[in-house]
């Protein structure tokens, strides 16, 4: 199993989404962060003062999957996302160990989908 | 010593009353601010201050003179700057034009909302000065000022045409042209819902509007007198924003299976600017009957609009456009000779002469604004361009426009 | 021409106090949504919205007419719908339909925020209909509609107990009958934290509070006379807002060591709730020593409503039941006959008299409104139900009842 | 009954103006919380509501005895409490009382803003019964109450130089004093952005402001009269305080190439402030003029002061010292003797005399605000000490201060 | 060492605080999340519009945690957080490498806890 | 590759980013989130009812780095938020078995940068 972490354009959410259910990945995890890469940040300006902003919006999704789906999962994200300009974001891969369902309790590969 | 009594005690309401409608401004601003997305939001805000900064500048320069100057029926032509202003409202000039100002401040306030969260700032400004210095005098002046619409015995007591009418056509026209917001509609022309980022800011905003639309209504009066006149549109006033709040909240009940506090809101505006030219005409039954219909053609109003991908954030054209024209309508079919109206109203048996006569009004004034306005966005549009570029509408405009965010410790989620 | 000024003067200033009271629906509104978590608040405001716009509607069809037409010594009977309404406020009747329709609404919109949270939205429509309609007017009958209360010398200026002590009283039995939130108290009794979720927002209700109660008290003389009486009520009105503020905070200060913002607020309003029925009829000094002790009964009253595992979110009952009885009280202690009162009050050596009435009528109007809102409450909660489902209480009210967030764009943290 | 009918108008009008003068405290306190950092906008709103009840409380007791009672000619001294005070308004004494009142409020709370997001809220409490018990009406002494700048022929008329000068130069003492925020200017002295944390809580403040400063300066009449000259200054306060705004904003963005939205308000402020001292004594003209340099001076004034190293969050030196200097110059300039000023102003010929008199009766002030409030800022360094400790400020003064969060269900991202 | 973290219904985090603190486990961090799963969704009406929403917020916690205690840790999260219906969440135990206490600089074991 | 995870206090943000920068390591992605650990809670007060907090806010830091960047990433984190009283964070290092670019497909090391 692994669990993969993507960082994404806010409003690229939507597309990736149906990307993954395309791709009968139903089940994921969402949080806000910012992020910071190669994009340029903008300038902000307050009563006279300026700054830069490097730390810009992006959304985090995490979704753990059984090893069959991971390059479905990774094409399915990359699908929705890219625009092709800097900024569209990263995903990583990273070994997942045990997933558990709290309702049942049930676990490993029966438990993430 | 009985006359400066009286001009006092007069001066007094009136100021009132431009005050509460100055406050209005802030109304506007809360109201069409809470309805739109918060990375939008001091744009919004920041026209709302400026349109009426500019309004005001303006109307003082030349907008009192072409709406009150003598001049022909079309337009009025003296008095630029207030030199030899003439001044018929039995009031000091200057509290008239004040009273004044503060009105052509709120006709261009009302396409702010239309029009949000995508028009650059530069052409609101340019847009607003057209507005509140040309357009809203000129109809001003025909209707208000002496000009052929008045002449013809077209009655708008507080503004239902001249104010709202205006605004709500010129919100029309500018949505349109604009086109949608990114995301509104679907490929099929299916609405998705963009909503509102700040529904009690918004509530607050259309408290503040009734509040300050007490002044609107009965401080048009311009005079005190013996307090029933100011009584009676100030119960009407209230009544109809009661009863349009209900209709609106069942209607959209009904409708959808949920009282939208949304829709309830824009019903009780509904109700006000419908009951705005009527206000002194008709009795509280009536301003009853008159604010129960404008609530449910809010409702239907909203969605009749996004029939025809015209994406209006804050139901500007349904409650101003849509219910403006329905209150200058109602004159004609609830008014009563009794209460200083020209003519009997439809139900008191005046037949269809003042209908009449008010729907050639409204239907004047709306093609007016159309038209010109229509002219005026085309011109920008083909010049300046009418709309901030994708990019800046996705991030969105306080950052793009203004440089700052509105809400700058809050965690924001925005994937649309 | 004399009396036409005077009338018009007259009808100013009440115009005036009713706007005032109207809008102090938007300082409700904003006071108890930002007392509640953001999951309601918008189920809130909604309520605040359509119980004043139930109550203006109502008032006007039925309300008067129980609360001022001619009938016997417990409710009147004419004047439905305005018709042959009598009329003794020596203003015009639809003014003084207005500024009682105002009060109407504010009595009916005190228990919002006592049942805030939990209770389904039409189980409010119906009980506030009910209480404007005909609590809160005959009530209002037996005190200022020539009742049998006003008959024994019972004397409430503005509305301690007309407005505030029903709508407190009102709220203990609906928040009791309710019960408390998931979550509000803990297996022993003892209270948890449910934070108000936008104390910037309550601030701003309290201030719209404060400055819409000078129209509350000063605007119920319905008359300007030289302007003496209206600048004594304008000025204690002020100084009891202002030291309840004081001692509230500094009794949160002493007892839990920190200056609590929520109960100075509170403290403000407890003030204002306990002038209201004296403001007329005593000297600023004492006005001072009323609001003082206001500030404290309110803090105290908080604390003392939770002992009872009543859950009240916004501090309804402390602020309006509690205060609003001192306040009743207050006038047969420190009022003054060379101010108005019949009897000079207790300090002044009329002895226990009108306290005594006082204290009689006070209770009268408790019983009357826990009983019978009491058995309105048990009707519904046997009939349709009173709470909301728990997943929709967990999930919050404002998508459950009404569809929508009200603050969408904004990264809500709800663990509770 | 002339006279009767008379007064009773007056103080209508007076009561209406301190109504909106009180609620300018809701505008002071969402402006100024809306301008600063979420984690400290409780305690900021804190002290504004308890800065106006201990200023009301104070001035009844003692501040109006040393502003209004007889005494010399730098300080009255009767009238303690009210009793047997003095009263030359020509309004009921409590009208005059509670105007005045609210007025001593608005100074005190203007130094909130600049002490903002540091300073022990005890410390808040002292210096502000300070300021209202005896700055405020030392200085209003020797202006309105007969004192000896008024006797020298200083003229401000609704306080530019009494309410907002004094203000301002507190805050700017008290703001030096204090030192600026953790993070506000970097080692090299160059300033970084504290953004304000909610700005169309703000925008509502600076609305409300605008509103309420109708009653500040057309109330200051204290009379009707035929209603001219309180038409002339809500005119000339609303065309100042519009011009104030577009030249804020031009500067703004011809200078960084964005229309700063928080800097357009305070623009508006600036012409607000700038037009309190000539309202009566000039032309709408010469309002704009006023109001147009006002706005462009707040925009280089808060550039300044941040020169100096001295951090006023809200621009407080910037809309209230340097504008209320330049409002109580400017009647020297542009005043008229046909409105009732004493000499003619420079540019109606009227040489240096007026506009020299203004110079040194306002440098007297701001010397005296800045002297006898640096010594009582000293005094409580060097014993309570002024600042919140380190941790408590990065914490958040809402919490350390009063215990609990502003926005408690709403995630906040902290990082300064 | 394993990183543990798991989704749960907002309203369960006080429980399962509560439970973590009985099994000796005093140490998580927490994040606002939202989630997508079997959970079936609500929809939203707005001026006339109504949509579905699929992603229903939840609460992520992250705990680190040295192997002898990845058992309590997720049997006390399922016992906090466990209703029985859809929507509880899940539990994903991945591998941890270091860990390392900024304050002391103490790294592996012994900074966890 | 590694994925590194580090909470810090809030305000000290400003300078692990400045320390990163220092080391070479631009990119990175953060999260807003609250945690409890050795550091003490405070009390809330609110109308008469008293309560510990026990979930501070935190700033959650998540990097991807290749091997030979851990160790340099590490200390500029622990340079940049450490102040040596309880509650200055934690840092904890996950292994990374894939790190794609959404932009480009590009694959691996040279995603990561
Ligand atoms: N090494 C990394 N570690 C953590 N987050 C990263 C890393 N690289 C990229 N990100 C995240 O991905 C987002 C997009 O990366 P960026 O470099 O701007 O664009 P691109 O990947 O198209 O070159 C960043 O804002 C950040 O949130
Ligand atoms: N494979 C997954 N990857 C990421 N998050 C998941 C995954 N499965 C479940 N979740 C998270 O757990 C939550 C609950 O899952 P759900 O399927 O609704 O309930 P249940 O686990 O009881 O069937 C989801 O909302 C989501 O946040
Ligand atoms: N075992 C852990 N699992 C998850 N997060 C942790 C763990 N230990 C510490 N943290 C995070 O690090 C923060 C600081 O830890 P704390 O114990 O307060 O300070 P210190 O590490 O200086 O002793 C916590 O608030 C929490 O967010």
């Amino acid at each position: 199993m692994k669990l993969i972490i993507a960082y994404i354009q806010p409003e690229k959410l939507t597309d990736v989404k149906q990307e993954l259910y395309a791709q009968e990945v139903y089940k994921l995890s969402v949080t806000n962060a910012l992020g910071c890469g190669q994009q340029k940040g903008f300038h902000k300006f307050y009563r006279g003062v300026e700054e830069e902003v490097t730390l810009l919006k992006k959304v985090r999704i995490e979704i753990a999957v059984n090893d069959n789906f991971v390059d479905r999962t990774i094409n399915a994200i990359v699908k929705g996302a890219q625009t092709g300009t800097i900024g569209d974001g990263k995903i990583f891969v990273l070994p997942l160990e045990k997933c558990i369902r709290i309702r049942t309790g049930e676990n490993g590969n029966d438990a993430i989908g | 010593m009985d006359e400066t009594i009286i001009n006092g005690i007069n001066t007094v309401w009136v100021l009132l009353g431009a005050f509460l409608v100055i406050f209005m401004q802030a109304g506007f601003g809360m109201l069409e601010a809470g309805f739109i997305r918060a990375k939008n939001s001091s744009n919004l805000i920041m026209k709302n201050f400026i349109d009426f900064c500019f309004a005001s500048m303006v109307f003082f320069l030349v907008g009192y003179a072409f709406m009150f100057g003598n001049g022909n029926s079309i337009i009025g032509f003296s008095g630029f700057l207030l030199l030899d202003a003439p001044n018929q409202s039995g009031i000091p000039l200057y509290a008239f034009v004040l009273f004044q100002a503060a009105f052509a401040g709120a006709a261009a306030t009302i396409v702010a909302g239309a029009v949000a969260e995508r028009m650059k700032f530069k052409v609101y400004l340019i847009y607003s000065v057209i507005l509140s210095a040309f357009i809203y005098p000129v109809v001003g002046h025909w209707i208000w000022g002496g000009g052929w619409l008045s002449q013809i015995g077209f009655t708008d007591f507080a503004g239902s045409t001249v104010v709202h009418t205006v605004g709500g056509s010129s919100a029309l026209i500018a949505a349109y042209l604009l086109g949608p917001r990114i995301g509104k509609f679907n490929k099929d022309g299916s609405p998705n819902i963009l909503a509102g980022h700040n529904i009690p800011m918004a509530a607050l905003g259309t408290f503040i509007l009734w509040f300050g639309w007490f002044g609107f209504n009965a401080g048009s009066t311009l005079a005190v007198g013996d307090g029933e006149l100011i009584s009676l549109i100030a119960l009407n006033t209230c009544l109809a924003a009661a009863i349009g709040g209900i209709t609106s909240m069942l209607a959209v009940w009904g409708r959808w299976g949920k009282p939208d506090l949304s829709m309830t809101m824009n019903g009780i505006l509904g109700g006000l600017v419908a009951i705005t030219a009527p206000c002194a005409f008709v009795s509280p039954g009536a301003a009853i009957i008159i604010g129960a219909l404008a609530g449910i053609f809010v409702v239907y109003g909203v969605v009749w609009v996004e029939k025809f991908c015209v994406d209006d954030p804050v139901g500007a054209v349904a409650v101003h456009g849509v219910n403006g024209i329905w209150g200058t309508l109602a004159v004609g079919i609830f008014g009563q000779k009794a209460l200083g109206l020209a003519q009997e109203g439809l139900i008191f048996g005046g037949g269809f002469t003042q209908l009449g006569i008010q729907l050639f009004g409204v239907l004047a004034v709306v093609s007016f604004c159309i038209i010109s306005m229509g002219i005026v966005f085309k011109i920008i549009k083909s010049t300046v361009g009418l709309r901030v570029d994708k990019m800046e509408e996705l991030k969105g405009l306080d950052i793009g426009e203004h440089g700052i965010d509105s809400y700058s410790d809050f965690q924001l989620f925005l994937t649309k």
